[in-house]
């Protein structure tokens, strides 16, 4: 557990930095996040997350990392899933599926054990 | 014969953990071997450190580290132990917690994947 | 891999959602076996039938609605098929324009075979 | 296949579920309240006389003991088996529990 202040709130997140509570998250929070990830925030991380945060609320579970690369082929207009991996991997260095799930508010995928 | 083993429910509440290790025990006399024994839903709570039956009743977490003894690999579900509670300071052998695929791996390498 | 070197695994959901975990569980694990290029098939029998009914709004109970998972199942975690027992949802009143999703009806006799057909039945 | 209906027909769908289910050169294994479906007398006969007129039924002394069942109060023809018996039957025929 560790907690920090934000907007005079006392923001809760767990060891590794996810948000215990969900509903704390917004654009500027984001911003804080990423920075205790050393990622800084530019539009193609935010389409990004604005996207991973549509699927969840849609579909009530994290996307699998094949569906992250699909969309990333789509939105950049990237030729396969490699090219899609290396972009992915260049926003989000330490794991995509992990950093972008923290930056953007969702709970720590339960694959990563 | 290699067999996988699915706790699903909780100890004490309902009897199929107790039914799963008299069927575990059985298997290794026959000869058997058991490749897994998988805890998930509330089958978590089979492995809490902290259970403390009544001295004159069966004390089930024990009996399953009999097993482990044994040589039975016990594996509880990472993401239903932290739901429950059961984390690495709570469950007996913190090596014992792993994840979902532990379960698919077992009804691969097992010729039969039986759920208690 | 070869489809003969795949794993046949079906998970049999007898249970309705939200009075146990039980749904809501079998979804974590399809979830996540998705991964594993087996083969993974998805069977609602019984009771299991009610998970599958639309207009599902649990915003009452405080709880995730996890009828939403059901659409992307095939597509994004690489289920091989979700079957819903057509004599169970008659049993219930409920027919293909009940369902939250687009699913196989099958009839119980064809679900016979396909069972038999598993290496592994994890029933939820 | 080995149906294993480990729930008292009296409370859950566990059983009649299995008999549905049930195919040629299949069995059931009737265990923990799953056993009360071989309770002479009880509502459940007839449904089991019917079913092992083509399948064989097993249940697990252990149960039916410890429920103070009598083994001459059991349905006639359903076997009664030990965890071993359990243990054979698993590596005779792929199991399914109904509970």
């Amino acid at each position: 557990m560790a907690s920090f202040v934000y907007n005079g709130k006392t923001i809760e997140t767990d060891d590794e930095g996810y948000l215990q509570n969900l509903g704390d998250w917004d654009k500027g929070l984001a911003e804080v996040l990423a920075k205790q990830e050393n990622v800084e925030l530019t539009e193609k991380h935010w389409k990004l997350i604005e996207w991973i945060r549509d699927y969840f609320q849609k579909f009530q579970v994290a996307p699998a990392i094949k569906s992250l690369t699909k969309e990333v082929m789509a939105l950049e207009n990237l030729p396969d899933k490699k090219e899609a991996n290396k972009f992915v991997y260049e926003l989000f260095p330490e794991g995509p599926a992990k950093q972008l799930a923290k930056i953007a508010g969702l709970p720590k995928p339960t694959g990563c054990v | 014969m290699k067999f996988g083993i699915l706790i699903k429910e909780g100890p004490y509440m309902h009897q199929a953990m107790d039914t799963a290790y008299n069927f575990i025990l059985a298997a290794m006399e026959s000869g058997h071997e058991i490749k897994g024994v998988f805890f998930y839903n509330d089958g978590v709570y089979n492995r809490c450190a902290t259970l403390e039956p009544p001295r004159d009743e069966r004390n089930i977490m024990k009996l399953l580290s009999e097993l482990e003894l044994k040589g039975v690999r016990l594996i509880v579900c990472v993401a239903a132990g932290k739901r429950r509670g059961i984390v690495n300071q709570t469950v007996c052998k913190v090596e014992e917690i792993s994840g979902l695929g532990q379960l698919l791996e077992l009804c691969i390498t097992s010729d039969r994947t039986i759920t208690f | 891999m070869s489809e003969q070197e795949k794993t046949k695994v079906m998970f049999v959901l007898r249970t309705a959602p939200y009075g146990t975990i039980y749904e809501q569980e079998a979804i974590e694990a399809m979830v996540m076996f998705g991964a594993y290029e087996q083969d993974i098939s998805v069977t609602f029998t019984g009771d299991g039938v009610f998970s599958l009914k639309k207009g599902q709004d649990t915003s009452l109970l405080g709880k995730k609605n996890f009828s939403m998972t059901y659409p992307i199942l095939i597509d994004d975690f690489e289920i091989s098929h979700i079957y819903v027992e057509k004599e169970s949802l008659e049993e219930r009143g409920m027919s293909e324009s009940d369902l939250a999703t687009e699913v196989e009806i099958i009839d119980r006799n064809t679900l016979k075979q396909k069972m038999r057909e598993m290496k592994a039945l994890l029933p939820f | 296949m080995l149906h294993i209906v480990k729930k008292s027909p009296y409370e859950s769908s566990a059983f009649s579920d299995a008999i549905n289910y049930i195919e040629q050169n299949d069995i059931m294994l009737l265990t923990e309240d799953g056993i009360y479906a071989a309770k002479k007398g009880g509502k459940f006969e007839g449904a089991l006389k019917n079913l092992m007129q083509k399948n064989a039924v097993y249940c697990l002394i252990a149960d039916i003991k410890a429920r103070g069942i009598q083994e001459n109060e059991i349905i006639e023809n359903v076997k009664i088996i030990d965890y071993k018996g359990f243990v054979e039957k698993v590596t005779e025929h792929n199991p399914m529990t109904w509970s």
